[in-house]
């Protein structure tokens, strides 16, 4: 195993046991990370900041130096993958997306399941990224309303979750 | 809203519960295929054609299988012929369903049979979608009317017979003709119809409800042409520049020009610049297109492409003067491709003179290239101009004030005017002429942009003079569409152009072109005319018509 | 072609009763609420998530998979969940019988039903519906709340109907997971 | 992005392949030929099938002569009477050629392309015709219709009228075509408790891919059932409709002023082909009063709906191609076929069929599905698959020009008859590659309910089976190929089949004429015509085919 890694959990945060987390991460109220996924602050630190969802077979990586802050309520489910720089608050990234290197996210951005990012870009809030060709829009739709269902969720999970699986805490 | 409108018609006519009635109306284009029922106002589908070369190979049988055609694993989704498929190869090329000269005898006659083959299949393939996959209804309960283009090849309309009648069984075809059907959907039977289609325009007066086939005349400038000439700007004018380093820059690879691509950017960024420039004699083409992006004031479009061969994305800018101006091509006749402008008052000046005022002022543009936004007012531009201008059309030039399309609205002061001035000379009730509309009084200089676009507004204007002298129903229709609208109203009348029964189908259907006699009513096709060959344009010979002996008019052949 | 023989390694798999074979690489949570039907094989890195129960209800079956079914390398099988009268909840998924799952594909469906191919690398949605004899083409995303009818051929993003199966497929379907349960058979040492 | 792929140019490999060849596509072949009178297609199955029923499993040359002077009618097919015909039928009839000697199947498909060809998963086996058949030469017509959504059954009666699409809560997305679910804005209500009072409007429709929601395009509802027929009633309502039903009125009035008979206008477009010069000149020189009768009555339009000039304007300052729609966006709104993202409309989820299948030759039913859309099972399901032995590739050495390559097939019976096959390699090839057979007759033995449990055991070890083959187990039976490539490329050789076995022939009680299950083979030979023997009788069944085998690439040499 590599050299343990720097966990600064919030006690209100919920970390399974069965991933994988290296470098230097600091996991905000609130967020639950999911068994088998994988963080890797291998540069510089990687800061969630609460409310996220990260899902199974998620890989965050942060190879460069600068710190990567991710904002509050966001959501990575299965299998996507972050690579980027920033990200702001309220996005989802779905089933397989991908955020490139370099790319900034703004808020409530949804990344579709398979779509992914150019590399180096900033995505303005509300970019929606879908279907085959990566095509995009600027959607206007109500996110107060899965809102309230995100913090559904969270509850739900904070309950059922260390049911069936142990949970980290902070080294 | 009470009762929908629709609904009550359905009663008065006398729609069985499972409408049996209404027929097949479909209108085969060599890019796009409309299909619907008759009594409804669109058609239900709009297909397009869109295949690759690799999936026409697969036609001849010239092609390797697929991988997923291996033993047992097979089977699922080798339906290796359906369009679906053969669209999934690769989707971005497609080839016409047919040509013009499909039935040139100078290809070897090897080629030419192969050429049918595929039609044929193809044909079969988009039918049988048309009928299970689309209209979801039984061949075999609903007669077929097929609008059709006068010039259409007869190897295509045979073949359309023939899939029709034997793989799909259905119970009689009826081609009629496009214009004609257009034409009605204007609430007239008389006037100048112009199809734009992809492969070639052509241009059919038709005056009382009857085509005058022998002053049919056509040019290859439509959609095609504007397809290459399109690919040849975009070539010379729009190099690609690298999203990573903007200073790259890159011809456009042949490879990428693609007819989807080609297609995509006509249907979207492509519109008719609304304003003339007058081009001096000998102009160069390059001074030319100076000129248009001089004045150009259209905004530049960047397209997002992938460039496989650097691996890298590319941004295709495409400025908005070639956006305006390609189209410009369709103006700019040559002798052997005429201008739209020219083939239209080609015609005008070889109708009968007194008819020449009637079939200037209801001009009506119709087919796939008329959905270009604005084509139609410049195109009314253009004939203005080339009447006051063009010392060709020096006898027409007293008509300048006449022209109009009908489906456009006149003042109705202007229109009252000009209808008293017309009233004694026009012929057919209805029937009037305008003259300009006071916005574009100088079609010599710019005239703003006037009514303009596809779009249609769903805004409708109520009619506040009802006693005006034209009633036009404006932009109700799109002009892609008319043709298909025009079969729909008469199929749901219960009549249509002379039907062919299954029965009697021996592989042959009748043609335009050498006018072979078809009697109607009892539906019996006799072939005697098989004399001439389908390249009789102009065709001298014809037979009279035996329909219940209704017809008076015209039994006589004639020479022209 | 005939299907290959994949040999395994007796010591990465554990083989129950009824024949299912379980790779010991594969992650399995909250076992107790998982059902296999008979002659299922997981394959190694494939995850099966049982924990994810539907909210105040006690033992309750939350992944039930059929016979003769084949879950690839690094396969995702995971509950979906909604707000349902205000009430969040994940809920229970049923697989039926004959079904392949390709690798790396994540399912979220509320119903699989049997003799359906899943190819490599999809994503089939929350409370998607797949039903009987069907088949989804590799790298297709089948979107949330979607309905695969029977006899349907499923590719793209989001998935649309290329083709349709044609009425032998449950023979073949069938056939074939036979086939690869009696072809993963144990290395030979 | 437009990223536009070139197509993949490079040479693919091909993978090794099964096909069975369907007669309908080889060249000279009758089989689709069944738009003549359906007597001659009859009488050309009753012949099949009685040829088919007499010859012997061992021998080759049929006499055929012999087989149409034995017994008439089937079962299946027993009112059916055989008929001199006066066709030309009679001559070949009395000959050998009319049911297909095995002969004239050899003839008919000895070549290595795979056109027409197909998996044996694809295919159905006509058994009273005794031949493959493909879903090309298959007549489809249609059981029942459902959303493939919502999966609910539609009426026939319904279907035109609610123009074939979910009536129900069932949308497509109109910007990315998936299916849209209705929302609300407020998480805690449930969709599904009708009845509540809630907030106007609160209802909205959602995309769940391209977030695309119909509150961008003002459409909100207040309740969330029954959104369809709110949608149609709106469609019902806009200005095409309106003026399709006034024109149907306007033209309907004039056909009938026209005294057409029998609902066939007289001048209007029968007489469009008279559209003679003659005709005109006659229309020129008399007064334009007497004409007027035969031209359409003025024309005042339902509504009047005038061009979107902010369109052009829009067009003209756009900078991304997403501001316009794709013209797959624009073909599924044909209400307008707007330019406009922002006018994009939800559509209603079109509907689907389940079709049954009919022979064209014999009209048997191939394939009959239940009538619920959820259902599975057929009533009548006769695919090749559980008929014809199923030929797989169980080894393949790689091909090499010029050196012998051993190649294992296994024959599969899914009968549960035993079966002999003997084969056959065909010349017709190009390149004609060396082919040598092995064992050219083998039985395979019966398909057995309690094999399926051993399927572990499937290695018997090979070159021990009694027969000259190379391998037995179960119901298959594999044999050897030496393949001698001689050119580089695909190999691929034609393989005729002849299988032939002893058909349990089940009496049915009743004589139900529709009922040809796969047990039940018409084909029978010197049986009387009506026994009530309870006891089974066999009858021998004789089915010859081509298949076209792939074997993959051939490489010029081996690499040392």
């Amino acid at each position: 195993m590599m050299s343990r890694p720097k966990l600064t959990i919030s006690t209100r945060a919920l970390v399974c046991q069965d991933n994988d987390l290296r470098g230097e991460i600091i996991v905000g109220a609130g967020t639950v990370l999911h068994p088998q996924c994988r963080v890797w602050a291998t540069g510089g630190p990687i800061m969630f900041g609460s409310g996220n969802i990260v899902e199974e077979h998620v890989v965050i990586i942060n190879r460069g130096p600068e710190p990567l802050i991710i904002g509050d309520h966001n959501v990575f489910e299965v299998g996507s993958v972050m690579e980027g720089m920033k990200i702001g608050n309220r996005n989802t990234l779905e089933v397989k997306a991908h955020v490139k290197t370099g790319t900034w996210l703004g808020d409530e951005c949804v990344i579709g399941t398979v779509c992914s990012t150019h590399e180096n870009e900033i995505l303005p809030d509300r970019t929606v990224i879908y279907g085959d060709k990566n095509d995009r829009r600027i959607y206007s739709g109500n996110k107060a309303n899965q809102m309230s269902v995100h913090m559904r969720h969270l509850e739900y999970l904070m309950q059922t979750l260390p049911k069936f699986n142990h949970s980290r805490t902070s080294t | 809203m009470a009762l929908p409108l629709s609904k009550i018609r359905d009663l008065s006519f006398k729609t069985s519960i499972y409408g049996i009635e209404e027929r097949i109306v479909l209108d085969i284009g060599s890019c796009y295929l409309k299909c619907g029922f008759s009594g409804e106002a669109r058609p239900r589908h709009f297909l397009s054609m869109f295949l690759s070369e690799e999936a026409l190979d697969d036609y001849l049988g010239l092609n390797a299988i697929s991988e997923q055609h291996v033993g047992h694993e097979c089977g699922e989704s080798c339906n290796l012929r359906s369009n679906q498929n053969c669209r999934g190869i690769n989707p971005y090329e497609y080839a016409e369903l047919y040509q013009l000269d499909m039935m040139r005898k100078n290809s070897s006659g090897q080629t030419e049979q192969e050429r049918l083959q595929i039609l044929e299949e193809r044909l079969a393939d988009y039918l049988n979608d048309v009928y299970f996959k689309y209209l979801l209804t039984d061949p075999k309960q609903r007669k077929v009317i097929i609008c059709e283009s006068p010039l259409a090849p007869i190897a295509l309309k045979e073949s359309i017979a023939k899939v029709l009648f034997e793989k799909l069984q259905v119970p009689s075809v009826s081609f009629t003709p496009n214009h004609l059907l257009a034409l009605l959907t204007t609430g007239t039977a008389t006037g100048l119809v112009i199809d734009c289609g992809h492969l070639e325009t052509t241009v059919l007066p038709i005056y009382s409800s009857r085509p005058l086939m022998p002053f049919i005349r056509t040019t290859p400038r439509a959609g095609k042409f504007l397809s290459t000439h399109l690919k040849q700007l975009l070539k010379e004018k729009c190099p690609i520049s690298l999203v990573d380093n903007p200073t790259d820059l890159r011809i456009i690879p042949e490879g990428m020009l693609t007819s989807a691509f080609l297609e995509t950017i006509k249907t979207r960024l492509l519109f008719a610049s609304p304003l003339i420039i007058n081009a001096r004699d000998n102009i160069g083409e390059d001074e030319m297109n100076n000129n248009y992006r001089d004045v150009s004031t259209s905004t530049e479009v960047n397209v997002e492409v992938w460039l496989h061969e650097e691996q890298a994305r590319g941004k295709l800018a495409i400025p908005g003067w070639i956006r305006e101006r390609a189209s410009e091509c369709l103006f700019n006749g040559d002798e052997d491709a005429e201008s739209l402008t020219d083939v239209i008052l080609e015609t005008v000046s070889k109708v009968p003179s007194d008819l020449r005022r009637p079939m200037i002022s209801s001009l009506l543009l119709i087919g796939g290239t008329a959905q270009l936004p604005n084509l139609q007012n410049r195109l009314l531009q253009e004939i203005r101009r080339s009447l006051q201008t063009n010392k060709r059309w020096k006898a027409l030039s007293g008509l300048a004030d006449a022209v109009r399309f009908l489906d456009d609205f006149t003042p109705a002061e202007a229109s009252l005017a000009a209808a008293a001035a017309a009233a004694t000379s026009t012929s057919a009730a209805g029937l009037g002429a305008s003259s300009s509309s006071p916005m574009d009084v100088d079609p010599e200089t710019s005239a703003p942009p006037r009514t303009t676009t596809r779009d249609k507004d769903p805004r409708k204007k109520k009619k506040d003079q009802p006693k005006k002298v034209y009633q036009s129903s404006g932009k109700v229709f799109m002009p892609n569409c008319r043709g298909w609208i025009g079969g729909s109203l008469v199929g749901s009348l219960k009549s249509s152009g002379p039907e062919l029964l299954r029965e009697n189908f021996t592989g042959t259907v009748p043609d335009w072109s050498t006018f072979t006699v078809v009697s109607a009513s009892s539906g019996l096709y006799s072939s005697q005319s098989t004399s001439s060959s389908s390249t009789g344009l102009h065709q001298q010979q014809q037979q009279p018509l035996h329909s219940e002996g209704t017809l008076a008019a015209s039994a006589l052949s004639i020479s022209y | 072609m005939d299907l290959p023989i994949i040999h395994y390694s007796k010591s990465e798999y554990i083989e129950t009763d009824t024949g299912n074979k379980v790779s010991r690489k594969s992650v399995i949570c909250g076992s107790q609420n998982i059902v296999l039907g008979g002659k299922t094989i997981l394959q190694t890195g494939s995850v099966i998530r049982g924990d994810l129960k539907r909210t105040g209800t006690g033992h309750a079956v939350v992944v039930s998979v059929g016979r003769y079914c084949f879950l690839s390398q690094g396969c995702v099988i995971r509950p979906p969940c909604k707000t349902y009268k205000g009430v969040f909840s994940y809920y229970p998924m049923k697989i039926g019988d004959h079904v392949i799952i390709g690798e790396g594909t994540i399912v979220q469906a509320a119903t699989i039903g049997s003799f359906v191919t899943i190819g490599k690398n999809c994503v089939i949605g929350r409370f998607a519906i797949i039903k009987d004899c069907c088949k989804i083409e590799d790298n297709t995303v089948i979107p949330p709340n979607t309905v695969v009818p029977s006899f349907s051929i499923y590719k793209g993003s989001p998935g649309k109907l290329v083709d349709e199966l044609p009425e032998s497929i449950q023979e073949i379907y069938e056939a074939r997971t036979k086939d690869r349960y009696a072809k993963f058979i144990p290395r030979a040492d | 992005m437009l990223a536009i792929d070139a197509p993949p140019g490079q040479g693919k490999t091909h993978q090794p392949f099964v096909h069975y060849r369907c007669l309908c596509s080889s060249p000279g072949s009758s089989a689709t030929a069944s738009t003549k009178s359906s007597s001659s297609s009859i009488h050309d199955h009753e012949a099949d099938s009685t040829a088919a029923g007499t010859s012997s499993a061992a021998d080759m040359n049929i006499d055929n002569t012999a087989a149409s002077s034995s017994s008439p009618a089937p079962s299946s097919a027993g009112a059916l009477i055989v008929r001199a015909s006066p066709t030309s039928h009679e001559s070949l009839f009395s000959e050998h050629h009319n049911p297909r000697s095995t002969e004239e199947i050899f003839a008919s498909g000895n070549s290595s392309d795979e056109h027409g060809s197909m998996s044996l998963s694809r295919l159905y086996f006509c058994d009273s015709c005794g031949e493959i058949r493909c879903p090309k030469c298959t007549q489809d017509e249609i059981v029942c219709y459902y959303c493939p959504n919502c999966l609910f059954d539609v009426p026939t009666a319904s279907v035109k009228s609610e123009k074939h699409k979910c009536s129900r809560n069932c949308f497509e997305c109109p910007i990315c075509q998936n299916t849209l679910s209705v929302v609300s804005d407020d998480p805690d209500v449930s969709l599904y408790t009708p009845g509540m009072t809630t907030a106007a409007g609160q209802y909205h429709l959602s995309c769940n891919m391209c977030q695309w929601n119909s509150n961008e395009i003002g459409m909100t509802f207040d309740k969330p059932t029954g959104l369809a027929v709110q949608l149609q009633k709106a469609e019902d309502g806009l200005p095409d409709v309106k003026e399709f039903g006034r024109l149907k009125d306007h033209l309907e009035k004039y056909f009938r002023v026209h005294g057409l008979k029998q609902g066939l206008p007289s001048s209007l477009l029968s007489s469009i082909q008279s559209g003679t010069l003659q005709s005109l000149r006659y229309v020129s020189s008399t007064n334009h009063k007497a004409q007027q009768s035969d031209d359409i009555a003025h024309y005042t339009p339902a509504v009047q709906v005038v061009e979107d000039t902010e369109n052009l304007e829009k067009l003209m300052s756009i900078t991304s191609l997403d501001e316009t729609t794709s013209m797959k966006q624009r073909l599924l709104q044909l209400q307008n076929q707007t330019y406009s993202t922002q006018r994009l409309q939800p559509q209603r989820i079109h509907l689907r069929i389940k079709k049954s299948r009919r022979c064209r030759s014999c009209r048997h039913i191939l394939v009959n599905p239940e009538q619920k859309a959820q259902a599975t099972r057929f009533k009548i399901n006769l695919v090749a698959l559980n008929q014809l032995p199923n030929i797989t590739i169980a080894h393949i050495q790689p091909m090499i020009v010029q050196t012998v390559s051993t190649v294992i097939l296994r024959f599969t019976n899914p009968r549960q008859e035993e079966a002999h096959v003997s084969l056959e390699a065909g010349d017709g090839a190009n390149p004609n590659h060396g082919v040598r057979i092995l064992s050219e007759n083998f039985t395979i033995a019966p398909f057995n309910e309690v094999w399926e449990y051993e399927v572990g055991t499937l290695t018997a070890p090979p070159g021990q089976a009694q027969e000259d083959v190379y391998d037995k187990t179960a119901n298959s039976t594999s044999i050897m190929l030496y393949i001698t490539p001689v050119a580089p490329g695909e190999v691929k050789i034609p393989l005729f089949v002849t299988f032939s076995f002893k058909a349990r022939k089940l009496q049915t009680e009743t004589g139900s004429p529709k009922l040809p299950s796969q047990l039940v083979l018409s084909g029978a030979a010197g049986r009387d015509s009506m026994p009530p023997a309870p006891e089974v009788e066999y009858v021998d069944k004789k089915v010859s085919f081509w298949t076209v085998i792939g074997f993959g690439d051939a490489v010029p040499t081996l690499s040392s």
